[in-house]
């Protein structure tokens, strides 16, 4: 319950104001240190850490292999080369660390951990070597404008929406207008598209965004808040002295070489496995992915879209005045909505009954909508079989279904092809809409990209021209085939 | 006196309000040449597509050989229909097939021959028409006039009592209209019965044993070939021959 | 930061106990109460609440004036009631809802408060009279299978991405696959749709749905909470035992109607404006709004869809090769993209140089969108004039513009009529993409009355039959037209 | 001598690979009636065309009184066409037009002819071909002869030196061929200069002064109608009479 947030701040003030006097001081007893021995005779360190926190520290996969990144692994790794040895890194749920701390399954702990008092009282802490805090990410040049939360009064500005930050940006910027949004791209790009004039954030987050574009800038929130929950130290078993001392040095060493903000940007290039470079090429394979879904929604789509068309223009045709009413209101209807409505409907819709994933929902709703434009198409394709064709075929006696087998049917195919072609073409374009209940293509993909690199417009780009090669490459294709067809 | 194939009583026709053919009374006897002539819109083609149920009458009798057609069901005219024989002023010929096909399609299907002997048949009508070199031949790559000779062929392979022929010549360039008239000709000359819509009054003149001149909606006057161009009946008729003969 | 969380509860746990067992006798000294006197005396109780915090308290608009609702509310009038006086409700902050009863500008505090020993120090608490906590909601033909969080594992459940309910679940269930989904109402449409089995929420919001949804059930979480944070109780004055003892009562006979179920219901039909029911007629207005802006912004592509698609078509027949291949460029590009990139790429795109809001941009890429296609119609409709016309035209010695425009233009105009009415057709479907951006649209408008009804597929029905009745109805009208066109 | 209007020389027009006019060269004096006969593909129409340059030739000259048409741009193009009057098969009129304004808008906008003058000027026009009363009506009223009449009255309107006609009753029912005829006879009448391509051989023979047989894509045989008609030069011009006139 929110109101339970403001209570914990004062409680936890108490609690540590009596921690950090109570117990700090009963550390230095003991100069023998086990840990410190164990690791320089095994010649490598256990770090133990919950990678899901990015980005102090989380998953990156290349290569089909996972890997810890973050800051808190670049300092594990300096305080590991600092003592001379090897760093080894054990992943467990963050409940675990502290007693695998204590029961020796891991020598320190990186893992955004607060040295709380409670902490204290199991484990040692060693300095802390990051404060985190509420930032504010405003467009580099209003640099001069904005300088922390109060030149925000009246103003437009952003947080994610029922997040700490939003509630923090109602409360404590008079008469902000707050916008609340779900995704971290969606933020960074609706304060580069100018829409609000800054995004609170939490700090080394925010640092991440602003170190990998170069058009936004982090400043101080300036925010009310409990200093202690948000700083960061490393925590090891109890009676560390020296590795305490040890650790404690390269902290400092990092302090004065200020290599933090450094190591932030690099976790945010790693983020949802970016490893280098936020160039469109880095990204193929989603793009690759992307044209793989879309192609196959749409090849899928025209199968079964054929499939259902050749039955609705059948019973079209049909002697049954029922059927054929039937025929013409679902053709109507269908192509009288638009796509997006039949998607919901058939993925809320028929979910009702069975559990579909949203690919098979996709397809579903793409060949329906494509079987009604198909099925005008075989009608109008038969249409446009000369009547003269069908009067001869009847005069000469062939029945019903003989002058369809081997006069109109055969005519009207030929006539199609070209539209069937088009139809193909358009379901490319359309299947887009299949990315709103998450199915993975190209434009869904698309949204990854923008959300890993931070970066708006490129990856629209990228789309829009994947979508055209595929669209105009099928289309030259067509018509060559098309040229073939008539002159053979 | 000779057998009746076609008999039409008091048959009209109307498309919505507008009256096509009215009234109209006649009937076709076995080895008749008929010409049917008479200005455009006059209902020429509405009649000939009567008389083989391709348009349903609005009222009337259509018998053929006795038969009442308009009594029956769509499947018993599909069956009547193989007694006579259409060619139409656009060919119709199928596209899609070769000229061999197209004349065996309907004796294969409809009458259940054996496609050898199709073959065969369609070949001797191939000659008879003097296009026996085109049977693999595709309609598209024919001269209107071999298409039409083609659609002749195509018709008698049906073996039909009566041959309906809507302007058989009127899409085609002049100098291939002679061709399709010899067919015809030749086809009179073997006693076939024939009902020809026709503008070619050379045709009409020569070959026809009777010319039935409509104009509104009905069948104004019907005479022998020679009472009707020296001595037309009707102010109708003079006033039509007037205008297309004289240039 | 997700490490403070767990941590909290221990810290609250060993707060509350001492802060019970310390305060809650001191109470009784006083038997005077001036607060009672007061109100007793005015004939009106002013209770102090801040409604931001459905569906405990919160505010709805019906007629233009908003009012506040929920819960507390309806607590808060039964305690009126017994006192046989009036009830006048303040609006504040949150935070100066204690001042305000210290110093006397409301009498009563109900808001979703929980009685803490820090806030006992300053105000007095009545009787707690609603616990929450958390729930599970399930749908009804479930309920023989789960009884609690316990069943749920290896089972999938939902709750609302980076919650405290989403961390409940992934922390408390075992091997439990947790989903997380953005929006209340999305949660609710996943477990209708048995996307999920459950959904983890707050005990009061899922009452609230589970009343509001016949085919869902709300089940004991059985998490391990602290229970004192999830306790409801009225704050008053300090030293105020005639109004604490008869509000007491009225909690006690509250609790012995067990009348917060309803209370809780009612809430649940106000949420975000509803008022009573769930029945789409009463959406009507949303409905009107979205075809209202479905229209506007159909209308307004058509028309400058029209002006864009006349100069490609010009620049396409002009004698500058340069223009003629830019022309044709544009044409091939935007008809071989989804309409959908291009909306991104207008919004965010452009929105780097100008600040476009949603409407404009959409209506930008609608146009720009159909330009494409009216200038294909365009220069279709002056192909199809027979290329005689152009000849005779040329013949009689008439240049090229005054054959355009005597000649070939009025004809082509007259034959494209139809396909423009085509055209404008399919904006009215296609337009419904703009809703991705933001756009308050029949598909918006649709998406709110979901979250608003937590209904899934009622509003998608209807939004397909508004959307088919607009396209259906213009289709006649244009038919009708060209009929009339043809004959006249 | 005749003053020469039109100067054909060596006239050659491709389609892409396909040679449909082979070096062709004639000339048409003023006063000349020429018909145009051959069969169908043989190059006629495109002859006519190149003759006002809505095909541009491939090789070779043309010249309209004097002038070579081929050196000119197109804005000098637009402006001797005012001196061809063109007649289509199709007739071609302006459907969005009443007949009045099909006539009078060339004189108006090329020729700046006010729209009393220009008015004035169609009415005795079309008084000419006997349709006065149908000025007000919309092309798709009136009935093919009528139409092809306004069409002549429309060229004639720009008061060209030189009408050419292409198959100018081709598209038209029989009985309204005459009427189309009649209206060119009293053109020739009155002196103008024609060149009509034509099937019509009653026409060609007793109207004009010259008959060009085309064939193979080059003129085969220009003869007075007299020569062509009782003994034709060339065994090609034989075939095809044979063809045409013996049905
Ligand atoms: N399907 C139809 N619906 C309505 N009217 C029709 C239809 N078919 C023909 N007509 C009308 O019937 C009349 C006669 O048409 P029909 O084709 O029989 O004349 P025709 O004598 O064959 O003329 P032509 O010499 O031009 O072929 C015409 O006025 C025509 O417009
Ligand atoms: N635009 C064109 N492109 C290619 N070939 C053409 C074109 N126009 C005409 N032809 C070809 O040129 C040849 C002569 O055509 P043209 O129309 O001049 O013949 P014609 O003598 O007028 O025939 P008809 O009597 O059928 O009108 C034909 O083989 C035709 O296919
Ligand atoms: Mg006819
Ligand atoms: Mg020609």
């Amino acid at each position: 319950m929110k109101k339970i947030y403001k209570f914990i701040m004062l409680a936890l003030l108490a609690i540590t104001v009596f921690a950090t006097s109570g117990f700090t001081t009963s550390i230095k007893a003991d100069q023998k240190d086990v840990t410190y021995d164990r690791i320089m005779k095994r010649g490598y360190i256990v770090l133990g850490t919950s990678p899901d926190y990015a980005p102090y520290e989380f998953q990156t996969t290349s290569n089909n292999k996972s890997k810890d990144v973050g800051m808190d692994i670049s300092v594990a790794k300096d305080i590991a080369d600092d003592l001379g040895v090897k760093l080894k890194i054990k992943n467990m749920d963050f409940d675990s660390l502290l007693v695998a701390l204590q029961t020796g399954k891991v020598d320190m702990v990186l893992s955004g951990m607060n040295p709380s008092a409670a902490r204290r009282k199991s484990v040692d802490f060693s300095d802390v070597y990051y404060k985190g805090g509420q930032s504010i990410l405003i467009n580099k040049k209003d640099a001069g404008i904005y300088k922390n939360k109060d030149s925000f009064k009246h103003k437009k500005i952003a947080a994610q929406t029922g997040s700490i930050q939003y509630n923090l940006a109602k409360k404590q910027i008079d008469g902000a207008k707050v916008s609340g949004i779900q995704k971290g791209a969606d933020l960074i790009l609706a304060l580069q598209t100018n829409k609000v004039e800054g995004v609170v954030m939490e700090k080394p987050t925010a640092e991440a965004y602003a170190a990998n574009n170069s058009g936004i800038k982090v400043i101080q929130g300036g925010f009310t808040l409990n200093d202690d929950e948000t700083s960061t130290a490393v925590a090891m078993p109890k009676n560390s002295p020296v590795l305490r001392k040890k650790i404690n040095t390269t902290i400092s060493k990092i302090k004065a070489k200020n290599l933090l903000p450094q190591y932030l940007k690099e976790a945010g290039t790693y983020l949802k496995g970016n490893t280098v470079n936020t160039s469109m090429i880095h990204y193929w394979k989603y793009f690759a992915m992307g044209v793989g879904y879309t192609i196959l929604i749409s090849i899928l789509g025209v199968i079964f879209g054929f499939i259902t068309g050749t039955l609705l223009a059948l019973l079209r045709l049909s002697d049954n005045k029922v059927l054929r009413g039937l025929s013409a209101a679902y053709v109507e209807f269908v192509r009288g909505t638009p796509l997006m409505v039949q998607l919901m409907f058939v993925y809320f819709g028929l979910g009702l009954f069975v559990n579909l994933p949203a690919l098979t929902a996709g397809i579903i709703a793409v060949s329906l909508n494509s079987g009604a434009y198909v099925a005008e198409v075989i009608r109008g394709g038969i249409n446009s079989v000369d009547d003269g064709q069908r009067e001869a075929a009847e005069s000469l006696g062939l029945n019903k279904r003989d002058r369809m087998r081997f006069v109109i049917m055969p005519q009207a195919l030929k006539n199609i092809w070209p539209a069937l072609g088009n139809e193909f073409i358009s379901l490319i374009k359309e299947s887009s809409i299949v990315s709103i209940i998450g199915v993975t293509d190209l434009i869904y993909q698309l949204k990854i990209v923008q959300s890993d690199t931070y970066r708006g417009v490129a990856p629209i780009v990228v789309a829009m021209i994947l979508y055209f090669v595929m669209t105009f490459s099928l289309s030259r294709l067509l018509k060559f085939y098309e040229r073939k067809f008539n002159n053979g | 006196m000779a057998k009746e194939i076609i008999k039409i009583e008091n048959l009209t026709k109307k498309y919505g309000k507008n009256t096509i053919l009215k009234d109209i009374s006649a009937e076709v006897k076995d080895g008749d040449i008929i010409s049917v002539i008479g200005p455009s819109g006059a209902g020429k083609s509405t009649f000939l597509r009567c008389l083989t149920l391709l348009e349903k009458p609005t009222a009337g009798v259509v018998s053929l050989e006795g038969e009442d057609l308009t009594k029956k069901t769509q499947k018993e005219i599909e069956h009547v229909r193989e007694k006579v024989g259409m060619v139409f002023q656009n060919f119709n010929l199928f596209p899609n097939m070769t000229v061999l096909k197209n004349i065996t399609l309907a004796p294969i299907r409809v009458k259940g021959l054996s496609e050898a002997k199709a073959n065969q048949q369609a070949l001797s009508l191939l000659d008879q028409v003097g296009l026996s070199d085109k049977a693999e031949a595709y309609p598209d790559n024919l001269s209107g006039g071999q298409r039409q000779r083609v659609a002749i062929a195509r018709a008698l392979a049906m073996k039909p009592d009566v041959m309906l022929f809507d302007e058989p010549t009127s899409a085609l360039d002049p100098e291939m209209v002679g061709e399709v008239l010899d067919v015809m000709r030749q086809l009179a000359k073997s006693g076939m019965t024939m009902v020809v819509v026709t503008h070619e009054m050379g045709f009409a003149q020569s070959v026809s044993n009777q010319i039935w001149f409509m104009e509104n909606a009905g069948i104004q006057e019907k005479s022998t070939p020679e009472e009707f161009f020296s001595n037309p009946k009707t102010d109708r008729a003079k006033e039509f021959l007037s205008k297309i003969l004289v240039k």
